[in-house]
């Protein structure tokens, strides 16, 4: 599944989009710390469908996955 | 007017700089809804604050913001807008008119990027509004800002309920 | 921004309706002070209102604001507007610009009477000095408004401090 | 002594002036009474010098006197 990345996290990882295999919450997690570099001391959040997630889930595989930095709005 | 109280999804996203012109034809078209008494406009301009820069061997360089630029995950940022606006004409019902408009792109220092804008009857209604707008799109918007300094530096940008202008405090 | 802080009696009385133009010029000024981060504005706008109007054997007809025509004591008003500047700043010490215009002659419903513009480096600053602002140009300043009605009838308005608008409530 | 009025005040009196012969605030207030129709059902503050006085006190004969309807500004 491709997962949308924004602002410093598009930064560490050279893009805007990753292509990853993950069924859950958990294994997203694994993913992204194992493939982009100083994941771990990034603050973000994981947005399903546009809604921020903080429990584990199971993906069905269609979901629409964002990882988001800090917000800096206004 | 005809959008007034539409709670359809609306773009709140301008490419570059708000014009200070964009605010007075906003302001002009409300001329003709004669039932408002009040205004009130909150305005966020990006703000030439000094920090951290280049580390030396000493300490660190101190360096100036010249620019923040702005991108937002857009489809989420207009969902959670909607929902904002909806919540708004709910908890303020006199409320008329509310209009939002952020930046995306390079804003220069000095720059507006943040306009939210709200009409009522009486002026309670609208600045109660405004502040609490202001205060969920900063907290709730997926939206991103890189401050990018004089010394071609830049560094990430994120807002703390403490920070109140268009820069970290 | 030659006049920042500067507390000296300022004219704050237009004659006529504000401009929406005036409110841009007056954001537009701004963008050399990077040290602003927050602009808070509030606008009166007259309002259409219905009143009770001429008596008949039975019962008072309705009518409507048409405009209100503004007269003051200009003297103590500007000398009152001035306190109030330096008390404002004296209060939110921040805040790096307070701009006031007030209408003066008749004001159609629909336009713009009243602008109160702060700007500070952060929001809650320039927040809290409009509205403390408003509250104190309304119940100090010897201004005078006389609401015509679209039947040609009229009648003095008088502020109190549960009015919000540019209105009577 | 050349009392201002404004407003409504001004509308009863005909005029945005008036001369007055007062000592007082106390024989100001009379000399009103006396010279403008209906003056007693208007709510009025009076200013000296451009600031409200609320007591009573006695005039110079130089003072900026005016007679002030409620305010409505904004």
């Amino acid at each position: 599944m491709r997962v949308l990345l924004f602002g410093v996290i598009a930064e560490k990882a050279g893009s805007e989009s990753i292509e990853v295999n993950a069924t859950s919450m958990a294994s997203l997690r694994e993913t992204l710390r194992s493939r982009i570099d100083g994941f771990d001391a990034l603050s973000y959040a994981i947005a399903v469908n546009r809604r921020i997630v903080k429990d584990d889930m199971t993906f069905a595989g269609s979901e629409e996955i964002a990882v988001l930095p800090p917000f800096a709005g206004g | 007017m005809s959008e007034t109280k539409a709670h359809k999804v609306k773009d709140i996203f301008v490419e570059g700089p708000i014009p200070p012109n964009l605010i007075a034809t906003s302001i002009a078209k409300h001329a003709t809804r004669t039932d408002i008494g009040a205004h009130e406009i909150f305005l966020g301009q990006v703000r030439a604050d000094v920090r951290d820069g280049r580390l030396t061997a000493d300490n660190r360089l101190p360096t100036t913001v010249a620019a923040i630029e702005y991108t937002t995950y857009r489809d989420m940022a207009l969902e959670r807008m909607t929902s904002i606006r909806e919540e708004a004409f709910t908890r303020w019902p006199s409320m008329t008119c509310l209009h939002v408009h952020h930046s995306l792109g390079t804003i220069k220092a000095g720059e507006l990027c943040f306009m939210v804008f709200a009409s009522a009857p009486h002026r309670q209604g609208a600045r109660e509004a405004v502040a609490w707008v202001v205060d969920r799109i900063k907290t709730e918007l997926p939206i991103f800002g890189k401050e990018i300094y004089i010394d071609d530096t830049h560094q990430w940008k994120h807002n703390d309920l403490r920070d109140s202008g268009s820069s970290p405090a």
